[in-house]
């Protein structure tokens, strides 16, 4: 069992660097679509194996038999329980997702894609599993290098290169931030094992290095969570990276980010900063990002970029999630994510095949092509009403458990956050899918030329097997998220297992055996949750009626729009700035997190 | 407002923000030299319990050999991708059979000075990852120092001579064989029943060369990764550099 | 005693000299204070009886990286005098509507 | 001594990576970005290197002292000579990125080249 959770690391990386050697042959060459994905499938499935085995209980692995001594740690700890082998299982089969669907892909790039995609896999699983926070910032920063490859890899685009630069400036700056924050808590507690720092900060009550310390260290992951205003770098790097790279980057990077921010929390911070603290920074950093996300998102013609904020919109959500500091809420949060991921992938997915036959991937320009992509168009829209979460597709789960979690924190002010985030994203989607596969709505102006490179040398126009299966593979999994009845109960035993502090110091520091604390499950399926979850999918499709028939709209939905309208400019402007303004917001963002959890 | 003025305004507020959080964090800390090391107390004696001399090559190669690991990704991801990113393109690749080398005319003296150093070069950095146990280097420093020195025969002016030198094949087929064999050597741990990376070779006197176990072995397999990782690098910026492009492309 | 008074002038020159890294704007000359920075920065890194991570920061930082800066300098200048034409998405287009 | 210097060794470290910041921020070229982010990088090899430092103590390394005398912190050192590398794979890659923005942009001035956020609504 143990040596299975270390290959979930450690395989991926293996594969990759026997993929690289082999390839400098020809032979070798073509080992590497057929390794790669099974590698990528056998890291879930490994995964879903331990879920089993390993059962509620916390395991420690010391990498190189390095044991605490009278708890004190030495060596690195991977800490393998339930909610960690959810996530690598979420990012494992993302990967195989995208694996399989570039299978041949971009023929001049050898086997390097492949390599790289491994390699990031790996480093996603082992910044999920890491017990100790600097071995956590060295994960990171592989998931960070091999990213930035993937974004800019379309070298001959060069919104793909600028994009790409841009992800690695911003995201390094934040790194540095994250490791400033290690070495100070390095400075008050002399260890670097989670458990044991935390330990340390519980003796004594936060002082102000220890909440700017927090800050630091929060500040590069949340730049990798695209919250607002570390997200610029996003859409930037998702509207132009390889399709299969934009389902890693939305769905697996954004939820292992959000997975650090909860288990450092809980294991380093918690008891010694003030919960009030993060509870504000969290929540009004999640409710922002929603709103200005939901709103970009909306008023988006290019497909990718209006499923990049789209993304930023969600990851505001789960954000909020997390800030509601409770079981619940995080089982609602990690519910809501995993909805997310996949249904967001099989978007992109759908985007990808539209950008390889028709060679562009403006709204406008696609009008009524789509018509005869039966099958890839009825995925899209699913997807599309799945991110709304309509009952009981993706999302929604997430949503109806967020209805309980919000009402225990006396927080119920979000639900309109929330029915807001699906209704203006969930309703963008289907105007596109709607416009593009249907060909519904008023004849749209095309505007100047959206021609843009297709993927790959030989272009796939015709759409095969190993194109369709993984979009709908993964609409399937969110759609069945919701029908599942057994996903409330694990989704609040793995909330549970994440914020029982104690029971994860002990487990790793003192070798105790600890399993995860019962909790009372609320079913899912209740009157409110489903009535506001198809309340949003009504907003959504009139939103989506109104922007595909402008002439039509009656007076009084213009006069209310004309505000709303220069609101949104104003955003607009905001975004239309350069890689020195995304360094300055990552500064005032980190200035306005510091600051709330000084304040409180 | 413009939108210079706009962008000199969000740092202001930005820069200055953080500065006063950074010295009130910073207000806190134990002066210099005071600071407390409990984990240092730790690792100072684990690393001499396994005759390592070095008590950082311990930390990087056996305490915590599962950083490195990943820092050794780090950087093969990274050559990997300038492998990647520098490739020649559709526009370029029609020319490529008109390349040509940029003329370079160096003093015959910088030519001899640099060759004869290549030799003593390698020798040194081969020496600082073999005693990386028992003196301060290692892995990372004496692949660095074979990546530069293998680069003198470029300042001694001859890249027809560094390109001999330094088939590139043959680089890429290295690195993955360090970056494999790193985690190959962990592995081997598991079939003698320790955990990932154990530490498991007989160590022999504190100081000496192979005293110290699977460190050494680390050790080796770091440098090759890190020599042919920055080879590679240094490889793929030095042709975008020299490499001119011939006939009329413009 | 001695070793804070050579820490302090260290970390004076490194303060210093990495301020003029980041102020230098002509990129070839920018390479060679990021040169001298990392020699510096070395330096102080033996003082902090760091011998180790010296030898990586003189090998990389002085060394490798300030090389790749030059390169990717020389490379670029020349790719630029060959006056390619920008790329044509940086006008900002006037599209319609969606909203 | 260390009476006068205090923490002020540490706001070097403060000072550094806002300066490489404030560079990044004012840039007119990549190349000029991607040095001030080594910068920014470096400043966290200090500041690890400086919590590790006590006085009277010398390098952990065994060779010509006995075990036994003081040494400073070596968990630092190794953290450091890990990031060292790391930020030297970043540094690399980014000037990779900006080499091929050259080719395909013609520019490298982060102001002629804005964001990507040219979509408008109505």
């Amino acid at each position: 069992m143990n040596t299975l959770a270390v290959m979930l690391v450690v395989a991926p990386l293996l594969a990759g660097a026997v993929i690289a050697g082999a390839s400098i042959t020809p032979l070798g060459r073509r080992l590497a679509d057929p390794l790669g994905v099974a590698v990528a499938v056998a890291v879930p499935a490994g995964a879903v194996v331990l879920i089993v085995t390993v059962g509620e209980t916390t395991r420690v692995l010391w990498q190189g038999g390095w044991e605490p001594v009278h708890g004190q740690a030495i060596g690195v700890a991977l800490v393998v329980d339930r909610p960690a082998l959810l996530i690598v299982a979420l990012v494992g089969l993302l990967t195989a997702a995208a694996l399989t669907w570039s299978w041949h892909f971009l023929a001049d790039t050898g086997a390097s894609y492949v390599v790289l995609v491994l390699l990031f896999l790996g480093a996603c699983d082992g910044f999920v599993l890491a017990g100790d926070v600097f071995d956590a910032f060295v994960w990171f920063e592989l998931m960070g290098v091999t990213a930035y490859a993937l974004t800019g890899m379309r070298v001959e685009e060069p919104r793909s290169v600028h994009g790409a630069l841009s992800f690695g400036i911003v995201n390094t700056v934040g790194a540095s931030l994250s490791l400033t924050g290690v070495a100070l808590l390095y400075a008050r507690t002399g260890e670097l094992n989670l458990a044991a720092i935390g330990a340390s900060l519980r003796t004594a009550s936060a002082d102000h290095l220890v909440l700017i310390s927090c800050a630091l260290l929060l500040t590069g992951v949340l730049v990798k969570m695209a919250l607002v205003p570390f997200h610029f770098w996003t859409a930037d790097a998702e509207a132009v990276a390889p399709t299969p790279v934009c389902v890693l980057l939305s769905g697996a990077m954004i939820t292992v980010g959000a997975f650090a921010v909860a288990r450092w929390w809980w294991v380093v911070f918690d008891g010694a900063v003030p919960e009030t603290a993060i509870r504000h920074a969290l929540l009004g950093f999640g409710a922002v990002t929603a709103v200005v996300g939901a709103l970009m998102c909306a008023t988006q013609r290019h497909l990718k970029r209006l499923l990049a904020y789209s993304t930023v919109a969600h990851s505001g959500v789960i954000s909020c999630g997390i800030g509601l500091l409770s079981g619940s809420g995080l089982a609602a949060a990690g519910l809501y994510a995993v909805g997310h991921a996949c249904s967001k992938g099989a978007l992109f997915l759908v985007a990808g095949m539209l950008l390889n036959r028709f060679e562009t991937l403006d709204e406008h320009e696609l009008y009524g092509r789509g018509r005869r992509m039966h099958l890839a168009g009825a995925i899209f829209i699913v997807a599309g009403l799945s991110l709304a979460g309509l009952p009981p597709l993706g999302t929604w789960a997430g949503k109806s458990a967020y209805s309980g979690a919000l009402a225990d924190a006396h927080a119920e002010w979000l639900e309109v956050v929330l029915v807001l985030v699906s209704a203006l994203t969930g309703g963008a989607v289907l105007r596109a899918g709607l416009r593009i596969f249907v060909g519904l709505g008023d004849v749209p102006d095309p505007g100047p030329d959206t021609h843009e490179e297709p993927e790959g040398d030989t272009p796939r126009r015709r759409d095969g097997f190993r194109v369709l299966a993984p979009p709908a593979v993964l609409l399937v999994l969110a759609a069945g998220l919701g029908l599942w009845p057994g996903v409330a109960a694990v989704a609040q035993r793995a909330g549970a297992t994440m914020t029982d502090t104690g029971g994860y110091v002990d487990a790793v520091l003192h070798n105790a055996q600890v399993t995860a604390p019962e909790v009372t499950v609320e079913p899912l399926w209740q009157a409110l949750s489903a009535g506001l979850g198809l309340l949003a999918v009504v907003l959504g499709i009139a939103f989506a009626v109104a922007g595909l028939w402008p002439s039509r709209r009656p007076r009084i939905v213009r006069a209310a729009l004309g505000p709303v309208r220069i609101m949104v400019r104003r955003l607009h402007d905001v975004h239309r700035a350069h890689v020195g303004d995304y360094v300055s917001w990552v500064l005032v963002g980190f200035t306005v997190l510091g600051a709330t959890l000084l304040h409180t | 407002m413009t939108r210079a003025r706009a962008s000199r305004l969000l740092l202001a507020v930005g820069g200055s923000g953080a500065a006063i959080l950074m010295l009130l964090a910073l207000g806190g800390l134990p002066r210099l030299g005071d600071v407390p090391h409990p984990y240092a107390e730790r690792a100072v004696p684990a690393a001499l319990s396994r005759h390592t001399a070095n008590v950082i090559s311990s930390v990087n190669f056996d305490q915590r050999a599962f950083d490195t690991m990943g820092e050794e990704f780090v950087l093969f991801a990274a050559a990997v991708a300038a492998v990647l990113l520098l490739r020649r393109f559709h526009d370029e690749e029609e020319d490529a059979h008109d390349l040509q080398y940029g003329p370079r005319d160096v003093w015959s003296a910088a030519n001899l000075a640099g060759f004869a150093l290549l030799a003593p070069t390698m020798m040194v950095g081969l020496y600082v990852v073999a005693h990386g146990a028992v003196s301060p280097g290692g892995g990372f420093q004496g692949g660095a120092v074979l990546a530069t020195g293998l680069h003198l025969a470029y300042l001694a002016g001859d890249y027809v001579v560094l390109q001999r030198l330094r088939p590139v094949a043959v680089f890429d087929a290295a690195e993955a064989v360090g970056a494999a064999g790193f985690v190959l050597l962990g592995i081997s741990a598991l079939f003698v029943g320790d955990p990932f990376l154990t530490n498991w070779l007989p160590t022999g006197t504190l100081g000496a060369l192979a005293s110290a176990g699977m460190v050494e072995l680390f050790n080796v397999a770091v440098g090759m990764e890190v020599a042919s990782a920055l080879v590679l690098l240094l490889a793929k910026f030095l042709e975008q550099a020299l490499v001119v492009r011939g006939g009329g492309d413009a | 005693m001695m070793a804070e008074v050579v820490l302090a002038v260290l970390l004076a020159a490194a303060a210093g000299i990495g301020t003029s890294v980041a102020l230098t704007r002509d990129p070839t000359r920018q390479a060679l204070v990021l040169s001298a920075y990392g020699l510096v920065l070395g330096m102080l890194m033996v003082a902090l009886q760091a011998p180790d991570v010296a030898l990586a920061q003189i090998g990389i930082g002085t060394a490798v990286v300030p090389l790749l800066v030059v390169l990717t300098v020389a490379k670029v200048e020349r790719e630029l005098s060959e006056g390619r034409e920008p790329g044509d998405f940086e006008e900002g287009s006037d599209k319609g509507s969606s909203l | 001594m260390h009476e006068v210097l205090g923490v002020l060794p540490y706001a070097v470290a403060a000072w550094i990576l806002l300066v490489g910041c404030y560079g990044i921020a004012t840039s007119r070229s990549f190349i000029h970005v991607v040095v001030c982010l080594s910068l920014v990088q470096s400043s966290t090899y200090l500041m690890l290197l400086m919590v590790g430092w006590s006085h009277h103590a010398t390098a952990p390394v065994f060779a010509d002292v006995k075990p036994g005398v003081p040494v400073v912190d070596p968990v630092v050192q190794a953290l450091t000579l890990t990031d060292i590398v790391v930020g030297g794979a970043v540094t690399a890659l980014l000037l990779a990125l900006t080499i091929q923005l050259a080719k395909r942009q013609g520019s490298i001035d982060p102001d002629r080249i804005r964001s990507l956020e040219e979509e408008l609504e109505e």
